[in-house]
């Protein structure tokens, strides 16, 4: 969140968004949905095109930039992150917006974000979730599935996958969520809750690569699966999901079960708090316990937000604080020093 | 009471040696201030050991600090030393080869016990066995006197009162050259202002010092070093480091700019990212990094944004920041990279000085990635350097490489520093949106060939710029065959264009003769004081020192024609020569040392003569 | 763990490790006594010394490798994961060490030791947490409070730091460990349990830097208030702590609780359970939670073990089965390839 | 039927253009084979979008490939085309400025319908209103006839049937080339085995498409283009990327050792990972690392642990790994670093070629830090220089840079295969402890200046190394001076030495005369083509191609200087030349083209006839 002070309120449309460059992304990719519910909540921020930032790094969610009428900055891969860092800290008014993809969030990138995290400037960072590199052409990513069949691995990849929102809350993050190119009305509500939240907001977008990957979450957007293997999670609210809602998640202990309203009440159910650190670091390992005879769903919303001063506030309040112990700054005095002699 | 002759000299150069904790910097640094107060011209170089602390006594625990100070002008730390002071026997062993022949050394007999023999590898103890023969050895006990001088500190313990040994020689080096006590004992004032009780043990130390000096029969000579002819003016004394920070903080103020440092610390860099940091109310923001990319990113960040952003390194983070730099250049942003060289490659010598970076500056990056480098020559020069650095930056639209190194990091000397309004203006024209609301063209040139700033925040100036080639005028991406050469070829020009901004290059000695000795960076001293010497013994030579390394001043060729030879010395293996036999086609030779250590000018003066045949 | 071969069985000595460089870390660094445990533990290893490689960064910790006599590499800075992983993966017989410092491995380095984490090779990760940057002479580091004054921050710190802790886990690690250079005992016994355990094992070791952040862990490490501000998981045990053992902690829903056992009884308290990941997570921001009014202890042990396949056991798995699927290497058959024509 | 002519040619260049979907990869790959297989020498060049999948029918969609055939030498994929098959109106747009005036253009007219026409931004059809005078074209309804041709086959949509176009024109090529249609019937087979409605399908079309020239009465000359005269032996069509590949594993295959490759994708570097990855029964291992460093430095792992460590990568990939590289060089082990070099600088222009990394490679690091550079000339010389590099790290223990570029990479040529027997042998004699138990040495060097390498696991050779200045012999760590000046040359020597081992500069062309043409790397075909040509006009001149960048061959001075000029083209602002002029002192002139594609033999003729007045 940016404040901003404007001289009349700005009444914009998502078309004011449209910038005049063809969109190159490939027909029916993901990507598309995603610039869409984007351009149509940033009217909804009732903040001038100029006050807007979007810095990318590379691939193809990185080219966003060119397509939202804004500033924007197309980086380097997996730096966009750093980038914005700088902007931020020197320029907290403007409302600053980063766009990678899962390649450069977090492989190159992976540094950067955590590290962006920690630090928690008020920056909003849309990771577009895709389980593959497309701009190079089909490799397997930091959050493909192990023994995905990709370019680099014709047998198979082998690595154990990241899970984006467990490494988001262990790099102590304050704002963890996660959407999809397929839910429009979600996306946008997540949307606006990232830029309303104060300080790093990082969502997970799970976006398809009709391409290279086609597929890879048909389970949670397609309508036969999706209310069985997805759960929304909201505030306050128990987690019910299935195809008639008839199914729910319940602790037993730590350790979450997938049970039936038949034999629980909702009352039995966990109730979401997205306050909850301990609760959300279970909710984000909670699609990885799928196991031969439970079918776990995978939990979309957000999943943790807490208030922690950001870096920009504490640098600007240091930075009055000082100005004041010390004075107003005096280049003279500065370039004398403490200790002068004069030859005359 | 004796009478003591009182020797006038021209130039004297002290080195102080102990061990790391013997407090050497702070003795070195105190004796220079004051000499630069008493009106000496003067220049400094710190030595310190590689390990943060290696063990009391050992060899890789000296530490040492030089102090070239005289009655005419100084263009370098010294040569050898006159006057050596060691705490230790490590300290007499690792200096003993750089006292002239027949110089002085103060000894502290207390260093030389079994155990501190041993440690500094010696067999027998070098005070009696002959080996400073030809030396005048001045042996003070100076732990027991400095004990003697506070034994009725009750307060203190007998490690706090030994800490004050090195007091006690400043005091004793302030009465053998004729110096007044008193600006050291308002430092002490200052700085023990809460704890009186080391206040006094180190001012009776200090006095102590003094008194064994003036009291003690033995020493028969005292020294005069009269004030040099300076220009009129205010001095100060700064080191490199702290120069460049100022240049920057004066540049952001002049400029009315906010001014970034994204940084991660490095040896020799890091005190300037500690030096700008406690400027916050100079609005200078510093961001200490995850790593050097980061670094310049978010440097690369608030340039974007309409500041300053700034980044400062060494040699291997200078490496891990060129595809950032490459970014910069297709950018067209002003960002002033600044990389203070040390040994290499790889992590090198990290403690040590070198000039190995200059081709990584003219050609490290992938791609054909032009922008201008500009070098400092001393360690008050890396202020006026890297302030011109911005101003090229920002008037220019580019990232500058600013070269300094380890010598002038940590190297000082008297600095006659400017006001505020001396300062050249920076002017900075933000782009405003067009009278006509046409749309805005981020790569539309002036003459120059420079384009635009516009500042995020001003409406209709929106635009998208990024690392892929792009239009002309418009900046939109372009993969057009003709656009990219075009592109390739604007960027070059534009920082070639340059050259009509910065001053011709001068040169010091004859307009043309037997050779000209061209140098670039903190070789700046070493060659000066050589020249002037073979300018003496009457050789027909002349000195050039590049500031601007590209682009390169609009009359090097036609000035490099002039003289029978071109000499380059560096610190390195050659690599200014190479560019300009490249460019000139002029058979430049070098003179190169890559011993971590700055030339002498004894050598240099010999190095000349050879190539003079 | 790396499975050995060797002739004989060898008897070594902690002596036989240490080699003919003089040490250099400042006298009274707490580098000295973490060199010392594992020259104790490495005899009992059963491994020759040519079996075993250390490999570093840059930094006062990095240069561990020349102090022991073993094949050692001194990188270069934050790198020392990834060198150690193109080590092992194609040396998996060899035991590898990374030793590194909270500034290597967790502000430059970060990256890869969170990608080293999730692939698991079976590398001992040893991160000196010293809480500020020793060779560079005392900057802040990723693991440094909040408001520290260092040299880089003359004003104090602004930086929320890293739970070393929180991001292993949130990165997926199968081995999560802390232990300290002031308690030699603990200390050997985890460096024992890092080198059984197969697969990446993280362990923090905090180290006492004497010169430049002198103290920050003596609330855990000084006799006089060790015990009130520590507990030692144990696997299986309740989490006692305090001066006469007289205080827990105890779960009250996912909300940790000190509690007196004057009030409670051991049987009340929190079961520490190194294969349970929710609670490991629980447990890393379990000394987060001080505040004003309750003190939380700094757990140490082993907080989180659990097998996965190494890295370089999948990549020499996956090589069997395709030499078998496709036989013996034929070089001339690969060089002509599909389709050849001759000309005469 | 109509008697038709039967027209012999030396050399044509076919180029096939269509939307990125119309798969005319596939076409032009199997017209290359056909043509390989019937004997004549060709040399290829894809030319693929930037974008991944552009929107259908834009000028930013099309695709092509470009194929040279002939029965002579043939050096390029050909300056200019003779036949244009543009299977729509963007294709023809995109791809016509490079048709010969009174070239041929087989357009598939249903690709010109309005939507088509507009897409491509025609105001009108250019089939129709003039644009194509001059030139021989021949409209056929490609689609219509396709769906013809298919349209009993029940089993298949109209999309599945639309895909099988570009058979129809590749018979159609077939005919009108008098080519057998077997070799691509058997891929058909081969790889629509499981599906058989789908290889009808192509079948049909491809049959169709022969038919058609042949029943059509219209098409009165079909060409002949005979065998070429190529040296006797087994050949193979290749690419560079692929050629790369297999020069790497036939190294390890032939020097006993796993090859461990560390990379990160990035184009056009991406394809030998994938090819490499392909090879695990051959001990190949490759590592999909989280970025370049991470791929240099498990690389660099590899090679510490005995096996040839090998990295991939481009322009931004390579600048990243500029520091990794100086560890490399301080550590002297062998690692081989493949830049697959790209239009830059930056992001640059990913998907365009150019030469413009060869300073970085010879300078771009921090510090003194030399190391082999290798270039390769053609595709299929990737793997003799890849070969000769991974050959030449083993054997002197040092990184080499291996230089390859887009041009090379996607490009394709006919190969004579060696056998295995044929390849030079690359021993490896890892370090053995010394039989009296001495301490080893690790940077202990023989004549050559190389250091033993010491394999982990290896009983009494423990030893510790790292990017520190070390020690000669011992590998200690040393900030003694003079070792340092000693170890920067010693490092730079060892490398320089590497010219004892390597053949000495080849010309092609007069010993002596007016000129010679140097080049380096993918320009080579381009530079014999022209060269040729001007000698064939009576030019004294040669040629001169490097595959040693660094150390140079020994004669290369000598030889320079036998010429009166010195010409130096490159796909960069001037690099080699660069180097050149300072090396020796010649003042080499550079023709330089930086448009992202390669040069044509007619423009280098032209430009090189302007040097020579
Ligand atoms: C330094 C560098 N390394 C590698 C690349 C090549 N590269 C560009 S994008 C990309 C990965 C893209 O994947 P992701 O971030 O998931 O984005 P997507 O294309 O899937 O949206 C890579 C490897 C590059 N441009 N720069
Ligand atoms: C690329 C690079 N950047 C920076 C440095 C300087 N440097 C060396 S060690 C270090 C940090 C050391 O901190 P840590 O890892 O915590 O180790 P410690 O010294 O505290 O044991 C830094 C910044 C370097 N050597 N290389
Ligand atoms: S390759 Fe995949 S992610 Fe990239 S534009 Fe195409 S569909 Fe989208
Ligand atoms: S600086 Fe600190 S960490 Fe480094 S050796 Fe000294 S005490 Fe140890
Ligand atoms: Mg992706
Ligand atoms: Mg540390």
């Amino acid at each position: 969140m940016a404040e901003v002070t404007t001289e009349q309120p700005v009444k914009l449309t998502p078309k004011d968004f449209q910038t005049d460059q063809d969109v190159r992304w490939c027909p029916g990719c993901g990507d598309y949905s995603i610039l869409k519910q984007v351009h149509t909540i940033l009217p909804q921020l009732g903040i001038p095109r100029e006050q807007l930032v979007f810095v990318s790094g590379i691939g193809c969610s990185s080219r966003f930039p060119y397509y939202t009428e804004t500033y924007g900055l197309h980086g380097i891969h997996g730096r966009a992150t750093a980038i914005a860092a700088g902007l931020k800290a020197t320029r907290p008014e403007l409302s600053v917006w980063v766009v990678t993809g899962d390649g450069d969030a977090l492989s190159i990138g992976g540094n950067h974000l955590i590290h962006l995290l920690r630090r928690n400037f008020d920056i909003n960072v849309l990771m577009f979730n895709n389980e593959i590199y497309g701009l190079t052409k089909g490799q397997y990513s930091p959050t493909s599935p192990e023994g995905m069949v990709a370019k680099s691995t014709p047998y198979g990849s082998l690595d154990h996958p990241f899970n984006p929102i467990a490494l988001a809350l262990g790099a102590d993050a304050t704002f963890v969520a996660r959407s999809m190119d397929r839910d429009p009305a979600h996306l946008q509500q997540m949307l606006l809750r990232c830029y309303h939240h104060p300080g790093t907001s990082f969502l997970e977008i799970l976006q398809n690569c009709n391409i290279y990957n086609d597929g890879a979450f048909e389970l949670f957007t397609e309508k036969a699966t999706k209310k069985a293997h997805t759960v929304f999670l909201e505030h306050g609210k128990p987690l019910v999901f299935g195809e008639q809602q008839e199914k729910g998640i319940r602790l037993d202990g730590f350790t979450p079960q997938v049970v039936s309203l038949s034999d629980y009440s909702v009352d039995d159910l966990m109730v979401h708090d997205e306050n909850d650190i301990n609760k959300a670091m279970i909710l984000s390992r909670l699609f990885e316990m799928n196991n031969g005879t439970v079918t776990y769903p995978k939990p979309f919303g957000v999943f943790y937000v807490r208030k922690r001063t950001t870096y920009e506030q504490a640098l600007q309040k240091q930075m009055e604080q000082i100005s004041e112990k010390l004075g107003a700054p005096d280049l003279n005095k500065l370039l004398r020093g403490r200790e002068t002699w004069i030859v005359d | 009471m004796v009478k003591r002759t009182i020797e006038r000299l021209e130039e004297v150069v002290i080195k102080f040696a102990g061990d790391s904790g013997d407090g050497m910097q702070l003795t070195g640094g105190q004796f220079t201030n004051t000499a630069a107060l008493i009106g000496n011209d003067l220049g400094t170089f710190p030595d310190f050991p590689a390990e943060i602390r290696a063990p009391q006594g050992t060899l890789a625990g000296v530490s040492g600090f030089q102090l070239n100070f005289g009655s005419k002008e100084i263009y370098t730390p010294g040569d050898q030393c006159d006057v050596l002071v060691a705490m230790n026997a490590a300290a007499l062993k690792v200096n003993l080869n750089f006292l002239r022949k027949g110089g002085t050394i103060i000894v502290n007999t207390a260093g030389f016990d079994a155990k501190n023999l041993k440690l500094a590898g010696y067999a027998d103890n070098p005070l009696d066995n002959g080996t400073l023969e030809g030396y005048n050895v001045i042996r003070i006990d100076i732990t027991k006197l400095t004990r003697e001088a506070t034994a009725d500190i009750t307060e203190l313990g007998m490690k706090e009162k030994d800490r004050c040994k090195n007091m006690f020689v400043l005091g004793f080096l302030y009465w053998m050259f004729d110096r007044p006590m008193d600006h050291t004992l308002q430092m002490l004032q200052t700085k023990f202002a809460k704890n009186p009780a080391v206040l006094e043990a180190n001012v009776r130390a200090l006095k102590a010092g003094y008194h064994y000096g003036d009291t003690t029969e033995t020493f028969t000579t005292r020294y005069k070093v009269d004030k040099a002819p300076m220009a009129p003016g205010e001095y100060r004394n700064i080191m490199g480091n702290q120069a460049l920070a100022l240049g920057l903080v004066a540049a952001a103020q002049k400029s009315g700019l906010k001014l970034f440092l994204g940084s991660y610390p490095i040896t020799p860099a890091s005190d300037i990212l500690h030096e700008l940091a406690r400027y916050k109310n100079f609005g200078i923001i510093t961001f200490q990094a995850e790593d050097e990319i980061a670094g310049i990113c978010s440097a690369i960040g608030a340039s974007f944004g309409g500041n300053i952003g700034v980044t400062t390194t060494s040699g291997p983070g200078m490496a891990l920041k060129t595809e950032a730099i490459g970014l910069a250049v297709m950018l067209e942003i002003p960002l002033v990279i600044c990389n203070i060289q040390r040994g290499g490659p790889s992590t090198g010598l990290p403690t040590k000085t070198e000039q190995a970076d200059l081709l990584q500056a003219l050609y490290g990056r992938n791609g054909e990635c032009p922008l201008p480098v500009l070098a400092a020559c001393s360690p008050a020069d890396c202020f006026s350097a890297v302030y011109e650095a911005v101003r090229i930056a920002i008037h220019h639209m580019t990232p500058v490489i600013f070269l300094s190194d380890g010598y002038l990091a940590n190297g000082s000397e008297p600095w006659r520093f400017p006001t505020a309004e001396q300062l050249p203006d920076i002017p900075v024209r933000f782009a405003e949106p067009a009278s006509d609301h046409s749309v805005f063209k981020p790569y539309l040139r002036d003459e120059r060939l420079v384009r635009p700033w516009a500042r995020p925040g001003t409406k209709g100036l929106e635009h998208r710029i990024g690392g892929l080639e792009k239009e002309d005028f418009t900046g939109n991406i372009s993969y057009e065959p003709e656009n990219h050469e075009h592109m390739v070829k604007v960027r070059e020009e534009k920082v070639e264009r340059i050259a009509d901004f910065i001053p011709l290059q001068t040169v010091e000695g004859p307009e043309r003769g037997e050779a000209l000795v061209l140098g670039w960076g903190g070789t700046y001293g070493a060659i000066k004081a050589a020249v002037t010497q073979l300018q003496q013994e009457g050789y027909r030579i002349a000195q050039a020192h590049l500031r601007y390394l590209k682009p390169f001043p609009r009359n090097l060729g036609t000035l490099l024609l002039s003289y029978d030879k071109v000499i380059v010395p560096e610190i390195n293996n050659g690599q200014l020569v190479k560019v300009i036999r490249d460019k000139f086609l002029v058979p430049a030779v070098g003179i190169n040392k890559i011993q971590g250590v700055p030339f002498t000018k004894m050598e240099l003066v010999q190095r000349i003569k050879e190539q003079l045949g």
